[in-house]
């Protein structure tokens, strides 16, 4: 793959979570580190979109972060473009690869500032990297803006109050396309929407991207969601790529016992009756998580290995799984779930 | 549980520090005392040798390390305007502010919380709207401005209780009692109330409003959702959640009653450190000045300590999280 | 044309839940009177009062001890009676109401100002210099505020030559009651923009690279200003009835422009000899200021609470 | 025979400056002996607030305007507030969303049980405790009798949300009202909990009102379902029935609009439009202006549940259906 918009290599970003340093040495503990992000590598081809799923805790929104420049990251390297952000000192480097990674957020209540009228909102990106002079100018390319996303140029005159969820969600993607990104990052973009106006802004989404030929990071932990809009998938567990894979052969094939786990926790909608296996327990604590294989405590087929030793991202099956007893080829085959 | 404790007193230790170094620091820079002792027509010999008998020609950080290491003794030297011994003048008038601030916190407490408890569960009645009003009044009111009301009413019209004085006190040695006599009873109803009104009506709203944020949780809904008799509800679960941030506030709220104490203690003449403090300042008496200074900041410091350590006790949470390695969640 | 959009804006204001709120509350409604009543008098006191009370050469020791006019004894040019020099009660009042409201003004400004201010960078930055901030906040907060204006008066006061303390009086008193107060607001803001800060418009104006002073100037200040109003009303009653105590305490303006508090203290010698008219009014008028200042200060909080509309 | 629950002609008003807005307008039906009623809508369609009616814990100023609400066959909603909390817990326990808020996190967990145990049933210190663990047992929390005296804080929010379904058990209620009790909840902790409740309501008999917005849960777990839109039911009907073969053009637009996996759809089937805000409901049936199907008739006439092949939708394109039913509108 020559034309990867976004490269992550082995990034990793922690978080000092520790005790006040008098009570660390009265217990006689260490500092404490959160490993929200530990090792993730993966990259997105232009044009596509690339799903992260995963439970709450288990860093796909940190993910998400790191490439928009929100976090740094503790070790590993972010690609934009073939160019390494981190090799861009200043603010003023960054900010013409910046503006090309824009992102819409999860809550459409708190991601636009309450006191902005629409149009200004908007506008911001556009005044912020200068992109358009003149405010007539600026007027007129946010009434573009907003007729794309399917409002209409009056609603850039009223306050977010205004709008519905639905529509606050527009505004965001509107002001998002407004630096003229070529990558988006999706941060659970319908998560806090009804499911009919969900299904809107996926195909308002679909539609952009092919009109603007965006790319897309997707993140959700709605597997039916990720199943409709992904090409690719990654699968996260505490804080590390567990499963990579195109949609077709996860969804078809999947290999990590987690991935099966999320599957089958899928409601099943058409009713089939299909009886399903039982889950165990929950995700655990990220600051400490299991030792090994992170998710070996809540496997069925974990076993000693998997307690000590930590299984790496290898090809298996057509998919990239992180996971000893598929390499071992103990695993059995996966009886489907949809 | 122990790391909680030493960092607590670690911080107050800060504190105490702290304002003794501010109070060290500045008052070597402030104003000529030797003005104040002498008058305006005062000869310079006179006055260096004066300065030279109350130590102020020495350099600065002599002048500093001498004021911190006595005061660590509890030993803050001369007062310039009347010649004796800080400590001695101190000892003589802390009783007086004690009880007067320990008379006046009861007060507050013992009828500010159940006013405020019964203002935010009887939201709307006759008598928890009374409450309001009259609390609005006593948060409006100076607390000057209720001692003068006071004895307008209770000592000039009606002759019931008098307007200045400790009255009579029984000598325990170390402690002079006014609450040993009736008529030290007498003299310290008006101050009293004075200044546990304006503490009084912040208690009860504070109370109040903590209460009503605690009556629209979830688990507040929850254990009426289970059925629990608003007895259980109210005072089971609702009053012992508001302690929580109530503590805090109010063990602020009992400290400041030593500050409100000097402007009480003016207008009824009484005997204690604050009128020494008023006195102090406008004489410019330095070592009287930074002896209150550091004794208020001391009394800050325990009433926090015992807030942060009653705040333990109630807060499971708290208790779990430090010490050990328990999990959040 | 110009007046048609004056008229819309003011009926889109009357029409405001705000609006609605304050004319359906007599308390507010009230409130607002006295204090507008109050704030205009001392605003136009030289052209309002009777007399001027610092003009010498109208003061006759013949007048003194004026009971009010309904009183017998009392004269109707001296409608609240007259103090122990021969002012006149309520044009002293008039004035004096000027020093306090100016005096309180101010000082709330200063305080507010400083304390956003504080409180913003110690949010936003996070880190040693909130750390630094707040703990001096918490060892000035471990002083009531009206010792710590107490000490700051009384330090510049005794640093300062006596000719030029009177002054700078007023200065000092701004100075001294608005350090003693921007500890809350900087605590208040602080806690607002650190849940601002994480809010997703704020992290979509980083992302789109929006230099991060900007983001505080336009973003946050506006969404962390409204407790800062409630609190502002409330301590603007606090101020003043703080400059009363210090002048009341005899280390506030000096007594050649006496305040309320001024006039209250002085009046106050009086009271055992009957003459209860010199402390009263004054009294009564900072009564009603403060309490009518406090009564708005609840209405605008009640008014501002998304949970109770 | 006779049902549970039974609900007719709720009305729910919300009083505002500008106007009595109603939240749930002339909502029926019932639920049976040990059934599980799925009622689905989007936020703000009026589930929880119908929800809230039936344990009588409205939120002020919302208030129950009009209609009956029935507990085999005898008004609750008129009962005084004694009488209903009686009825709370005992006869209807309650499950809300967020386990996290749900308990008072001063209290332990064990203690919080014997509390709401021995408010309903005669039972001593000793037994309550003795069924408490039980109950915790029941639920699966490991460790049960260990984890007794334990606090909110140190378990994780699956545990809790099953502490939560043990108290609402705890005195066996005939009727549960779970609102959104998994949406707060990870998705492999959500399969947990629903198997949970489901498996436990089987085992005693009781009914379940569980209110959710999402149809996948509703799927798995009712037995009937009420699809609730801008405050009024727009069908109801047998599971199956309402999922497979859905009536009424807002259930077949919220249907189709539901991705799932192993469909080949490029773009989801999606309803125009967003359900409108309280104040600004159109006359007629509420979906007309977002409806494929609209006729003029929509736009006037508001239409009742009306018999529609296996279940009943308020929509006019069943009038035809059963004439009778229709002349009344």
């Amino acid at each position: 793959m020559a034309d990867a918009v976004l490269r992550l290599n082995d990034v990793r970003r922690l978080f000092d979570v520790s005790a006040p340093w008098l009570a660390r040495i009265l217990s006689g503990t260490g500092p404490r580190m959160l490993k929200a992000v530990d090792g993730v590598t993966f990259e997105i081809a232009r044009g596509e979109t690339f799903a992260l799923v995963g439970e709450s805790g288990c860093g796909k929104s940190t993910v998400a972060r790191l490439v928009v420049g929100l976090y740094e990251p503790s070790s590993g390297s972010i690609e934009i473009d073939g160019t390494d952000i981190a090799s861009l000192k200043t603010r003023k480097a960054q900010a013409p690869v910046r503006r090309r990674v824009q992102m819409v957020f999860q809550d459409p209540y708190a991601s636009l500032n309450p006191r902005w009228r629409v149009k200004d909102i908007i506008a911001e990106p556009i005044r912020t990297h200068g992109l358009i002079r003149g405010e007539a100018a600026i007027r007129a390319r946010v009434d573009e803006l907003l007729r794309q996303v399917s409002l209409t140029p009056a609603d850039g005159d009223k306050y977010p109050h205004a709008f519905s969820g639905g529509q606050r969600q527009r505004i965001s993607i509107a002001r998002a396309l407004a630096s003229e990104p070529e990558f988006l990052v999706l941060d659970e973009p319908t998560s806090a929407l009804d499911v009919s106006v969900q299904a809107q802004i996926l195909n308002l989404m679909k539609d952009l991207q092919r009109r603007l030929g965006l790319t897309y990071l997707f993140i959700s932990h709605n597997l039916a969601v990720i199943y409709h809009v992904s090409d690719k998938v990654g699968v996260m567990y505490l804080g590390r790529l567990v499963e990579v894979a195109a949609k077709a052969d996860l969804f078809a094939r999947p290999q990590h016992p987690y991935t099966r786990l999320l599957l089958d926790t899928v409601p099943d909608l058409a009713m089939t009756g299909r009886e399903r296996v039982a889950v165990r327990g929950e995700v655990p604590n990220p600051i400490d998580p299991p030792s090994g294989c992170a998710f070996h405590p809540r496997c069925p087929f974990a076993n000693e290995r998997c307690k000590t030793e930590r299984p790496s991202l290898l090809a298996a099956g057509g998919n990239m799984v992180a996971c000893h007893a598929v390499q071992e080829g103990r695993l059995p085959p996966w009886g489907g779930a949809a | 549980m122990l790391a909680f404790i030493l960092r607590r007193i670690f911080q107050a230790a800060v504190v105490l520090v702290a304002v003794a170094s501010i109070a060290g620091l500045l008052f070597p820079y402030v104003g000529d005392p030797i003005g104040c002792l002498l008058g305006q027509d005062a000869r310079p010999d006179q006055i260096r040798e004066l300065r030279g008998a109350l130590g102020l020609d020495r350099p600065f950080y002599v002048q500093f390390w001498h004021f911190l290491s006595n005061a660590v003794q509890g030993e803050f030297g001369l007062s310039l305007r009347q010649g004796a011994k800080v400590s001695r003048l101190i000892g003589e008038r802390l009783p007086a502010t004690l009880e007067l601030s320990f008379v006046a916190a009861i007060l507050a407490l013992g009828a500010g919380i159940p006013m405020g408890v019964y203002a935010a569960l009887r939201r709307g009645s006759f008598l928890s709207q009374l409450f309001m009003t009259l609390s609005l009044l006593g948060v409006s009111l100076p607390v000057f401005l209720i001692g003068i009301l006071l004895i307008l009413v209770f000592s000039v019209t009606l002759g019931w209780f008098p307007s200045f004085g400790r009255g009579q006190t029984v000598d325990l040695g170390w402690w002079t009692s006014g609450l040993l006599t009736r008529d030290g009873w007498h003299h310290i109803v008006l101050p009293a109330l004075t200044l546990a009104i304006f503490q009084l009506t912040l208690i009860l709203r504070l109370v109040r409003s903590e209460m009503l944020e605690v009556l629209r949780t979830d688990y507040i809904k929850f254990a009426r959702a289970r059925g629990l008799t608003n007895r259980a509800v109210h005072f089971g679960h609702a009053l012992k959640n508001t302690l929580v941030p109530v503590i805090t506030i109010t063990g602020v709220q009992v400290g400041s009653i030593i500050a409100f104490a000097v402007i009480t203690e003016t207008v009824f003449q009484w005997p204690g450190m604050g009128l020494m403090f008023i006195q102090a300042v406008s004489y410019a008496d330095i070592p009287v000045m930074s002896a209150y200074l550091v004794l208020v900041a001391l009394f800050f410091v325990i009433i926090s300590l015992v807030v942060d350590l009653l705040y333990y006790l109630v807060d499971p949470r708290l208790r779990m999280q430090r010490g050990g390695g328990g999990h959040g969640r | 044309m110009a007046v048609d959009v004056r008229a819309g804006v003011v009926r889109r204001a009357w029409d405001t839940d705000l609006a609605y709120s304050f004319r359906n509350s007599p308390v507010a409604v009230i409130s607002a009177i006295v204090t507008l009543v109050l704030i205009l008098g001392s605003l136009f006191a030289p052209w309002v009062a009777p007399h001027n009370p610092f003009d010498l050469s109208t003061i006759s020791l013949i007048d003194a001890f004026d009971p009010p006019q309904w009183i017998e004894g009392g004269s109707p040019d001296f409608p609240l009676g007259t103090d122990e020099q021969g002012r006149d009660v309520l044009s002293a009042i008039l004035f004096g109401g000027r020093i306090s409201l100016g005096v309180g003004l101010f000082s709330t400004i200063f305080a507010v100002v400083l304390g956003v201010t504080a409180g913003l960078i110690a949010g936003w930055r996070g880190g040693v210099i909130d750390a630094f901030i707040m703990r001096v906040a918490d060892v000035q907060l471990s002083f009531p505020a009206i010792l710590v204006a107490l000490l700051i008066d009384g330090i510049v006061r005794s640093t300062l030559p006596h000719d030029e303390q009177d002054q700078i009086a007023m200065l000092v008193l701004v100075g001294s009651i608005g350090l003693s107060g921007w500890v809350q607001f900087a605590r208040l803001v602080r806690g607002s923009t650190l849940v601002e800060r994480n809010k997703e418009y704020v992290q979509a104006a980083r992302v789109i690279g929006v230099h991060p002073i900007r983001i505080v100037v336009t973003h946050v200040l506006p969404n962390v200003l409204t407790p800062v109003l409630v609190v502002a009303t409330i301590y603007f009653a606090f101020a003043i009835i703080t400059e009363a105590t210090l002048s009341f305490l005899g280390v506030g303006v000096p007594p050649t422009e006496p305040s309320l508090g001024t006039l209250i203290r002085v009046g106050n010698g009086y009271l055992f000899s009957g003459e209860w008219w010199i402390t009263v009014f004054p009294a009564v008028t900072l009564a009603a200021l403060v309490l009518s200042v406090n009564l708005l200060g609840d209405w605008v909080r009640d008014a501002l609470n998304p949970r109770l509309q | 025979m006779k049902p549970l629950l039974e609900l007719r002609h709720i009305r729910i008003e919300l009083p505002t400056r500008r106007g009595t807005l109603l939240a749930v307008d002339d909502v029926s039906f019932t639920i049976g002996e040990g059934e599980v009623l799925g009622v689905v809508g989007e936020s703000g369609a009026g589930k929880s607030i119908t929800a809230a009616a039936i344990i009588g814990l409205l939120e002020p100023p919302l208030r129950l305007a009009g209609g009956e609400i029935l507990l085999d066959g005898a008004r609750i909603d008129n009962l005084p507030p004694d009488a209903f909390r009686r009825i709370r817990g005992k006869q209807i326990g309650a499950i809300f969303q967020d386990p996290l808020t749900s308990l008072n996190p001063l209290y332990t967990i064990g203690r919080q049980l014997v509390e709401t145990i021995r408010t309903h049933l005669p039972l001593g210190d000793k037994a309550a405790t003795a069924r408490a663990v039980e109950l915790l047992q029941e639920v699966g929390i490991p460790g049960a009798a260990e984890r007794f005296n334990a606090y909110p804080h140190q378990f994780s929010g699956g545990m809790r949300q099953r502490v939560v379904i043990a108290l609402a058990l705890a005195a066996n209620p005939r009727l549960i009202v779970a609102d959104e009790p998994t949406t707060a909840l990870d998705v492999s902790t959500q399969a947990q909990i629903i198997a949970l409740l489901k498996r436990l309501c089987r085992d005693h008999g009781t009914a379940v009102m569980l209110v959710t917005h999402d149809m996948g849960v509703i799927a798995e777990t009712a037995d009937r379902v009420a699809v609730m839109y801008a405050g009024r039911v727009a069908e109801i009907g047998p599971v199956r029935q309402v999922v497979k073969h859905p009536q009424h053009p807002y259930t077949v637009g919220l249907m189709g609009s539901i991705p799932s996996i192993g469909d080949t759809l490029e773009r989801l089937p999606q309803i125009d439009g967003a359900m409108p805000r309280l104040g600004s409901i159109p006359p007629g049936c509420a979906f007309n202006p977002r409806c494929p199907k609209v006729m003029e008739r929509c736009r006037v006439d508001r239409p009742d549940l009306l018999k529609a092949h296996a279940t009943e939708a308020a929509c006019w394109l069943h009038a035809s259906i059963s004439p009778g039913e229709a002349a009344r509108g």
